[in-house]
Formats: structure tokens, C-alpha cells, sequence
């Protein structure tokens, strides 16, 4: 069932509303977090960047059991779309994982005085990071497609395993030595004037990394099949539709 | 049967780390040589130098664990010996697991027991020696366990090197974070107990996952 | 020289190999497709072909070392996908690397090897004195030249009792005296039952030696 | 005459490291990884860490640099081009001078202009940034000239890897001596004028005379 | 076939490479010593002998990559190591070694060996086309089959217009189609004035070929 080209036609129906729904759900958000929510007390309109530093922090994470998961699948069970999941989820994710440390670090200036503290959690990020490029610099570095996409999978299905106790031990590490530096904020009791907003961020997030996901997708199941009928019979009709 | 390939490639990895010299004497010389660098970069003073000896010698030793890794299957897979081991009526589990004894046998052991004098160069208190003896043990044979993975799935790449060590260091990093911290808390008079129980946990866990990743990562390097 | 066959029959087992529509692509284009033929004890075939035809690849399939596109690879009657370790048991693979580690002697070399893979390589000669190293099966493999390094790779087919010979090149590099040697043994092989498959550019003028061509469509052409 | 071979081997080897992208990459991640690694195996302090900084910069700087030494004449060596440039019309000199301009184009170039990122990872005050940078310029040079000595000099031994550490290291040590103190004057507020100076000299000295012996070292290697 | 040392009297400067009481040792042991001989434009010698006789040693010595024990090598009457560069820009030398980056496509590899070789590699001519690898040209090295990559390293025998060539066995691992037009290439570069030296165990059956036997005393032995 799960076959790439059934997820292609039913993909190319969902798509055209989930960027709607993205779009929508992300210009709210902006608005309503940089425009109408009320200042920050301690931190003025700084803190304003939070909505993108949490969700992009959020589905860093996320995405990255998402890789994760569906690298193991593609292993386990040899399902085709899991690997195009895979491929097309790691530079999403980096990106998102990207992002969240730069905002964070951004942020950091104007709140610590400094752009990076070997905070706990910051330094899981950190190693997320890491995590992620390897994936790729991996996935880059086969030639044989078939191939990279294999090795990738194993790397990230150890990673199933090892991303708990990499964050446990890191959580452990930080704990230990307890410097005198400025902690980071723990889950801060938000007005829901600052909260709702960004929850729509949240989901506006959500729903940016499953289009983003899905085109990507789109994208590498082309040109993965592109010597099957079905898809030389898309490029022709293509061709008819908008002839050049 | 299954021990036949098992024995036949741990007798001759050892041979040849003989042979080669090298694979024994280098990791030393690297741990040497960074641990004598340190104070020429940094200070020569011993309070100073006391306090970070822990984290240095457990950095260090990891690094020349990682840099002896990339030679792990290279060789093998240059000559032809590995693609004829594949195709040997035996299974490949073993064997993995022979050539890694072999690289812990040849850098983690040695780097252990030669760490306490390294720390005596960087004034580490005595109360340290055994317990960074041990965590080195231990924390070796998890590094040369998960390397193995490492080092197979780089293999067909033409300059693993370095690439190598950016897919194997996040996975390093607990073990980095426990042993360092067990000579910390003996140095400090505490008890490492529970750190020691984490790294326990992780040696036969990676024991139990680690070769059978291996052989399957190094079977797709060859099929390519 | 009688007939191989003739002979076999006196032996207990006779061995088949057979290739069923075996196709192989690389870079989405066929090498070869549907590949089908069947060997028996006693049969050696030559696989002919131009540079980059596909003869290693076809060996490498054979030897499973790699795995075919679509097709099976039979022996006595099963895929050897599911009887790999007692199919691999009968087969010697020897390609294009001599893998031999350059700092042991050839020696220690052929004794690992033997070490590892007991049940084939198990035949007592006195295999340097056969390839014609005996003076230099103590000196590490890296100061041999480029044919000693060969022949200190063939040792291991004196020593071995595999049924099915798989030779990629076997005879590139070495002098004319070891060829015909290597071509007795080969011959010899065959007559105590055994099949044997190899790829090279020469004329071997072996006896009911069979031969498959590689059309080439995507090699080197010379034209 | 001269730059004919200086030219096409120049070419060629940028062609080469921007084809492998590793050659370009590996060292800065391993740059990036090692300095990761501190903090968690000494103490994500910071005001700890931006006394270490300096020294642990060029520390890791000058063992990048170091570790991707070893391929500098390998493949050369491996599939024959070694043997054949050697026996071009040409002098030897300026074409080993062209591979080394490459190694330091290729890894020493890149860390000088990453390092003050890392400096800021370990809270490194912000004045040191720029004499960093300078001093690691320099630096990376010296160390990439008198690398490619050891290289060559290691070059037909099987497992050169980290003896070629052992042989270059002494050599290393002035210019981590007098690179780290820069950035530390820096810091400190001082003039960084005198070790500025001395680096040049050596810059200038290991230019005029470490192709030659590279060239030398070379033959040897090979005529072995 | 006309002697080519007719053709030869018309052209303006004939080369002459001679070989005086040439002596190799390896480990105190000599691999062959006092070799002697001349080779004048048009001439093709090719060197015989057992696998471990010595036969790449020499060719080794004549490009100047060893140095002999004693002896000299003499290459229009002056002692090779006092016009050293002149002399190489007149050889071309193929070793066992295809001496090709695995990364680089067959072409940027010639183009780059060109730029390097200006005086040597100069002739204009599609080598590609002549090797066969017109279509492989711009694929990685890593691509080619065993015998492609002998043929991209050959392919700097199409370009070159050095007087010497020094090829060490040139003919392994390729296929008989581009053996014939190989030993062709030779022949005309004979007819052209040059003069070649090459270690195979072929027979080429080229006419007026000189031989050299290294007599084999610590080589592999067959017997
Ligand atoms: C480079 C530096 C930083 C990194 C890598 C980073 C990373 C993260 C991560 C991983 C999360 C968790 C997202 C989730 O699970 O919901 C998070 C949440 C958050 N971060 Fe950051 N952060 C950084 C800097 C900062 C700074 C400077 C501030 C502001 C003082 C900040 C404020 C927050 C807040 C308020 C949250 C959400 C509340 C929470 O779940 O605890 N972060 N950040
Ligand atoms: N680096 C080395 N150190 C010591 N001995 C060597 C080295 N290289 C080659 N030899 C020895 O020198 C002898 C001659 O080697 P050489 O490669 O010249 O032989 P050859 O005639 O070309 O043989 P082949 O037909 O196998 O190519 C051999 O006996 C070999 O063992
Ligand atoms: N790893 C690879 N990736 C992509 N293509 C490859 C690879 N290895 C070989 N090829 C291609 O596959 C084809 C067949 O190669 P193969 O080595 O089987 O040829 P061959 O018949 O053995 O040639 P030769 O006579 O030169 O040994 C060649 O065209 C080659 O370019
Ligand atoms: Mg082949
Ligand atoms: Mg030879």
C-alpha cells in the first residue's frame, strides 16, 4: 500500500491545503507574537523571538525521532517511503536544529550578556546537531545511491537507541558541576496573552515541517523513480498541460 | 565453528599489530604527545593543571582511540581480504567482534594502564590513578565497540578520517561525560559507584548491539 | 585426454551450478540480463567480454559477493541465497586483489587463510614449492613483485578442496612457465569433479571448455 | 620553466579537495568536535573555560592541522603519481611547495577563520578574537611546511598515521608556544608585537627551507 | 612490415640509449649485474624473465627512478644523471601503477598530466577515442573496471611525443581487440624514430624485436 507512488497522488491532494493551513496558522502567529502580545516585564521585546526559538527547538527534536523512527523502518521492514522519509528528514531537521540555536543564541545577548553557555540543554542541542549533520555529511558522501541511504538508516537507527542516553548523560553532566551561571529558564509560568500565540506557532510549526516534509518527499520520489512508467507518464502529461 | 573465524582473525590482527609496531606504540605516543602539549598551551601550573587532568586525560585518550579507528577495516578492504571474508562460510558477527577486541587490545588497554603516569605529569592527585585506570578500561572498550560502527559505515568513503569522527563523537560524549566524572569524584574523595554501574551498563550494551551493527554496515560497504 | 565427464561418473556427487535470468544494473543501465546457463562437475567456462563488459561483476554475483539485480544462482538444486554458508563452503573466489596483508610472509598469509576457512582449504601440498615462492615464502608479501604477489595469492588453489573455482584474471602478470602450471591444476581440478569459472583475456585451449560472451553494450569499445 | 608543475599541481589539488569535500571539511569538524568535547569533559564554566581557551584553541588547532597532514602525499604515493612526478623534468621543489600552499589552503586557512566562533563556544573575551585569527594564519603555515617534511619522511611506512605526530611534534612546539602566548598577551591587553615577530621569522625560515627537504625526503621515500 | 630503421634514415637525430655494465643489488643479493646493450631509434627491446627476475627493477633504473648499484645509463652519449631533465623530457614511462586519481574522470586526470608534461604529452589527438573510453571518459576513475583503468592510463601513449617509452607490461588486463591496436601504436611509434623498452610475458611478435633474459637466479622458481 505504503508504495511511493501511491503517496505521491494522495500527497498532491492533501498539499495544496496543508500550505494553506500552514501559511495561515504562521501569519497568525507572527502578528499576534510580535504585534499584539504584551512585553515582556525583565526582558522587554526581546523575548519576542521565543516564538520561534521554542517551536524551532520543539520540532528539532521531534524531527529528529521522525528520522529516526523512519530510518529503523526502512531498515527493519525494507518499506521504500520510509527511506524517502529519512532522506528528505534530515535537512529539515538541521535546519530547524539550526535555527534554534542561532535564536537561542541571539537571544542570549540580550538576556545573558553572552551568545552561548554549555547549558544543558543548549549543549544537547548541540550534540542534535551533530547528530543530524552526520546523517547527511553521510548520506552526501556514498556515491551509490541506493547505498547511502542504507548506511544512513543504520546510523540514525543507533541513534534511536543512544539519543536518550546521550540526553541523560548530558542532563547528568550539568547537573554535576551546577556553575554559578545563569540557569536556563525552566518551562516560565506565561501569561496566556503570550502563551496563545504561541501555541499557534507551535502548530504553525508542526504544520511547516509536514509540508516542508512532504515536498521534499515529493521531490526525492521523482527523481528516485524516475525511469518508472508512471512517472515519465506525469512528465508528458505535464508537458501537455503547459506546453513550452 | 562459529569460533574458528573468530580465533583466526584475533591471532593474526594481533600478529600484525606486532608486525606493524606502529598500531601498538601509536595512540601512546599521541597520548603523550597532546598530554605534554598541554602545558606548553595553557600554563605550567600544577594547581591549574591538577583540576583539568581528569577531562584532558579522558579527552586525549579518546582521541587517540578515535584516530587509531579509522585503520580498523581499511586495510582489510584495500587488499581484497575483506570482500573474501564476507564470502566466508562463517558468520560475520564473530569476526567483527575479534577485530575490535583486537583495537581495544591494542589502544584502550595499553592507554589504561599507562594513563596514572600521564597523570602524574599533569599533577593528578593519587587518589586518581585507579579509578581513571578503570574508567579508561571500561570506557576503551564502549569507544572501540561503538568506533567499530563508525569505521564500517565510512568504509568505501575514500577519506574517512575525519568524517569518521563526526559521526562516532556524539555517541562518545556519555561516555566522556561518565568516565571523566568517576575520576573527578574519587579524586574529590566520593564514591563512584554509580557512575561505574552507568558504564558497566554501557559496555555490555554496546557489546550486544555494536558488532552486529558493524557486520551489517560492513556488508553494505562491500555490496556497493 | 579423456573426457572429464567420463570420469565423474565414478564419483559419488555430482555438483551443478546453474544461472537462471540473472540480470544485474548499475547506474540504472544492464550490464547483462537474464543470464541463464547450467555447469556440471567437470565443466569450466570462460567468460569472455570486452573491458568493462562485465565479467568481474558476473563473478562477483556468482560468488555472492554481490547480489543480483533479478535471477537466481542455483547449486545442487537450491538458491543460494538460502543454503549460503554450506553453498559457500564449496566455493573458492579468488578476484582481482591478491588479498594478501603486505607486512606477513606469504606464508603466514596462506596459513590464515587456512585457519579461517577449514573445510576448503585443506589439502596437504607443500604450496610454495608449487607456485614456485619457496625462497620467498618468508619475506613479507611487500617486497615480492607484482607476479611472486600473484602467485602467493593462487597458493591458496593448491591447498583447496573447494568444488567451484571462481578466478577473476588469474593468469594476468605471471610468467609463461607458472601459466602452464596454473592451467595443469586447473585441469586437474577438473577432473576430480570440480566446476570452474573464470574470466580472461587468453586463449586457454582447455578441453570442452564452454564459454559465455558478454555482449557488450556498455563497455569499452575499440572501435 | 618552473611554474609549469607548480601550476597544474596547485589545480589539481584544489580540484581534488573540493571533489573529496572532506579534505575541506574534516578538519574544521574535528576543530569544531574537539572544542565540543571540553567543556564536557572539564566543566561548562565559562569563566573557567575562557582562561583554558587560548591554549585549548591552539591546542586543537595545531592537532587538526597535524592529523590531516598524513594524506598529503599518500594517494600520490599509493596509485603511482608520486613515482611518476618524480622522474617529470622539473624540479621537485616547486611542486612540493604547491601541495603544502594546498594543505594550508585546505585546513589551516579554514580554522583560522572558524577559530573565533570556537573562541566564543569557550567564552574566549572578545578582544582576543583577531590576534587569533593571526596567529593561527601564521601558525597553521609554519605547521603545514614543516608537516609535509614528516610527511614525506613517513611516507612508505605502512601505518604512517600518528608516527608522523612523533616526528613533527618537536618541531610544532615553538609555534604553539608563541601562538597561544599571542592571543594570550592579547587578552591580557599587552602588545602582541614580539611574538608576532618571532612568527614571522619562523614563517619566513620553514618557507625557504622546508620544501627543499620535503623534495629530498621524497626521493628518499621513494628510491627505498 | 618495412624495417623501420630505413624510414628512420631520413629523419633528422637519431637517439641512442645505451646500458653500460648496469649492477642491481636488493637486500646484498645482485638481481642481475653487468647489463650492457644499445637501442637506437627504431629499436624495441623487451626483457625477459621469470616473475621476481628483476625485469620492473630495470625499467625502474632506465627511467631514473632507482639508481643503479653501478653502471651507467647513457642516453646520447652522456651518463643520464648529468642531463637529467633533458633526458626525461624525452621517456615516458607506465609503470604496474596506473598512477590515476580514483576521483577524477579519466580526462581531467590526462589533462592534468598534459598540463604537467607540456613537451612530452603534446600530440593532438583524441586518446579517448583511441583507448575506447569515449564514453567513460568523464566518469571517476573508481567507475572503471580493471581493464578501463589500464586503458586511461594508457591513454597517455596516444599523446605523447617522447622518444623513449618505458612500459611495464603494458598488456595486462586488456582485451585482445585493444592488445591489437596497442601493439600497433607501438609499431608506429617505432617507424616514427622512437625506441621503446618493455617488460611482458607476451610474445608481441614485432619484427626485429631485441630481447634481454635477466637469467634468473634468486626469482621464483618453477621447477
Ligand atoms: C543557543 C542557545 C539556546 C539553545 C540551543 C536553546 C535550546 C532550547 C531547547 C532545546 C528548548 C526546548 C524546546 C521544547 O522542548 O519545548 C528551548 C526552549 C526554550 N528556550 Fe531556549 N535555547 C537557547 C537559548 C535560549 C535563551 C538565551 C533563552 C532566553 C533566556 C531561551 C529561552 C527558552 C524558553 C523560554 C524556552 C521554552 C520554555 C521551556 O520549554 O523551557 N533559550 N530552548
Ligand atoms: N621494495 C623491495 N624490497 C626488497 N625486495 C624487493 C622490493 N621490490 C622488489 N623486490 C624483489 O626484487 C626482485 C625483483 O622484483 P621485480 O619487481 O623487478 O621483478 P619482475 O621481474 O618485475 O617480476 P614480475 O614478473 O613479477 O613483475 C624480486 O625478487 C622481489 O622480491
Ligand atoms: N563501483 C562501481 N560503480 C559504478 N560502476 C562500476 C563500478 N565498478 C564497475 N563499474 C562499471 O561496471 C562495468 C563492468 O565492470 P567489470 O569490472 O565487471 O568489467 P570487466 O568485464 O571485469 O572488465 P575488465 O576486463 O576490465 O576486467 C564497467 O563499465 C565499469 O565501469
Ligand atoms: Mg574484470
Ligand atoms: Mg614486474
Amino acid at each position: 500500500m505504503a508504495s511511493p507512488r501511491w503517496f505521491y497522488q494522495i500527497s498532491g491532494r492533501w498539499l495544496p491545503w496543508l500550505s494553506l493551513l500552514t501559511f495561515v496558522s504562521i501569519i497568525i502567529g507572527v502578528i499576534w507574537g510580535l504585534g499584539f502580545a504584551p512585553q515582556d516585564a525583565k526582558q522587554g521585546n526581546s523575548f519576542r523571538i521565543i516564538y520561534i526559538h521554542v517551536p524551532a527547538s520543539f520540532l528539532a527534536l521531534v524531527g529528529y525521532y521522525i528520522m529516526a523512527i523512519s530510518g529503523a523502518i526502512a531498515i527493519i521492514w525494507k518499506i521504500k517511503l520510509a527511506d524517502v522519509v529519512m532522506k528528505s528528514a534530515a535537512p529539515i531537521g538541521a535546519s530547524l536544529t539550526f535555527i534554534a540555536l542561532l535564536t537561542g543564541a541571539v537571544w542570549g545577548k540580550p538576556t545573558w550578556g553572552t551568545y552561548w553557555i554549555w547549558d544543558a540543554r543548549i549543549t544537547s542541542m548541540l550534540i542534535l546537531f551533530f547528530l543530524y549533520l552526520g546523517v547527511i555529511v553521510l548520506q552526501k558522501a556514498y556515491s551509490a545511491q541506493g547505498l547511502s541511504n542504507k548506511a544512513a538508516a543504520l546510523l540514525a537507527l543507533v541513534g534511536t537507541i543512544n539519543i536518550p542516553i546521550i540526553y541523560k548523560s548530558v542532563d547528568w553532566w550539568y547537573t554535576l558541576h551546577q556553575p554559578a551561571t545563569i540557569k536556563f529558564t525552566e518551562a516560565p509560568s506565561m501569561h496566556p496573552d503570550m502563551f496563545q500565540p504561541l501555541l499557534i506557532m507551535i502548530i504553525g510549526f508542526y504544520l511547516f515541517y509536514v509540508t516542508a516534509l512532504i515536498v521534499s518527499m515529493r521531490a526525492e520520489i521523482i527523481f528516485r523513480e524516475r525511469n518508472t512508467s508512471w512517472v515519465k507518464e506525469l512528465a508528458l502529461n505535464l508537458k501537455d498541460k503547459r506546453p513550452i | 565453528m562459529n569460533n574458528i573465524g573468530f580465533l583466526a582473525i584475533l591471532r593474526r590482527d594481533l600478529l600484525l599489530a606486532v608486525r606493524y609496531r606502529g598500531d601498538l606504540a601509536n595512540p601512546l605516543i599521541f597520548f603523550f604527545i597532546v598530554i605534554a602539549l598541554i602545558p606548553l598551551g595553557l600554563t605550567p601550573d600544577s594547581k591549574e593543571l591538577s583540576e583539568i587532568a581528569p577531562g584532558m586525560l579522558w579527552i586525549t585518550a579518546l582521541l587517540a582511540s578515535l584516530l587509531s579507528l579509522d585503520g580498523l577495516f581499511k586495510d582489510d578492504f584495500a587488499d581484497g581480504t575483506l570482500e573474501q571474508i564476507i564470502i566466508l562460510p562463517q558468520p560475520l558477527y564473530f569476526m567483527v567482534l575479534a577485530k575490535t577486541i583486537v583495537h581495544w587490545v591494542v589502544t584502550g588497554l595499553p592507554l589504561s594502564l599507562l594513563a596514572p603516569v600521564l597523570g602524574l605529569m599533569l599533577s593528578l592527585p593519587e587518589t586518581g590513578y585507579l579509578p581513571l585506570m578503570l574508567s579508561l578500561l571500561i570506557g576503551t572498550a564502549i569507544l572501540s565497540l561503538i568506533g567499530s560502527v563508525g569505521a564500517a559505515l565510512t568504509l568505501p568513503l575514500n577519506k574517512e578520517g575525519i568524517l569518521l569522527s563526526l559521526i562516532v563523537i556524539p555517541f562518545y560524549m556519555p561516555v566522556l561525560i561518565f568516565g571523566s566524572n568517576m575520576v573527578v569524584l574519587a579524586v574529590d574523595g566520593l564514591s563512584i559507584a554509580s557512575p561505574l554501574a552507568i558504564m558497566g551498563a554501557l559496555l555490555a550494551l554496546s557489546l550486544l548491539i555494536s558488532p552486529y551493527v558493524t557486520s551489517c554496515a560492513l556488508r553494505l560497504s562491500i555490496y556497493g | 585426454m579423456p573426457d572429464p565427464k567420463n570420469i565423474l561418473m565414478n564419483q559419488a556427487s555430482v555438483k551443478t551450478l546453474s544461472l537462471k535470468d540473472l540480470s544485474f544494473q548499475r547506474n540504472e543501465k544492464f550490464l547483462f540480463s537474464n543470464i541463464s546457463l547450467t555447469l556440471e562437475s567437470g565443466d569450466i567456462l570462460q567468460i569472455l567480454g570486452q573491458n568493462g563488459s562485465g565479467k568481474t561483476t558476473l563473478l562477483r554475483l556468482i560468488s555472492t559477493a554481490l547480489r543480483p539485480y533479478s535471477g537466481e544462482i542455483i547449486w545442487q538444486g537450491k538458491n543460494v541465497n538460502d543454503i549460503r554458508e554450506s553453498y559457500l563452503e564449496d566455493v573458492l573466489f579468488l578476484g582481482h586483489q591478491p588479498g594478501l596483508k603486505r607486512l606477513l610472509s606469504a606464508e603466514e598469509n596462506l596459513v590464515w587463510w587456512r585457519r579461517l576457512n577449514k573445510t576448503n582449504l585443506s589439502k596437504n601440498v607443500n604450496a610454495f614449492e608449487e607456485v614456485g615462492l619457496y625462497n620467498h615464502k618468508d619475506e613479507p608479501c611487500n617486497y615480492l613483485s607484482v607476479g611472486q604477489l600473484k602467485r602467493a595469492a593462487l597458493a591458496r588453489l593448491y591447498v583447496s578442496e573447494a568444488k567451484l573455482w571462481i578466478l577473476d584474471e588469474p593468469f594476468t602478470s605471471i610468467d609463461k612457465e607458472f601459466s602452464i602450471k596454473l592451467k595443469s591444476l586447473i585441469v586437474s581440478h577438473l577432473k576430480r569433479g570440480g566446476i570452474v569459472v573464470l574470466a580472461t583475456h587468453q586463449d586457454l585451449k582447455i578441453e570442452n571448455m564452454k564459454y559465455f560472451s558478454i555482449s557488450d553494450l556498455s563497455g569499452a569499445t575499440s572501435e
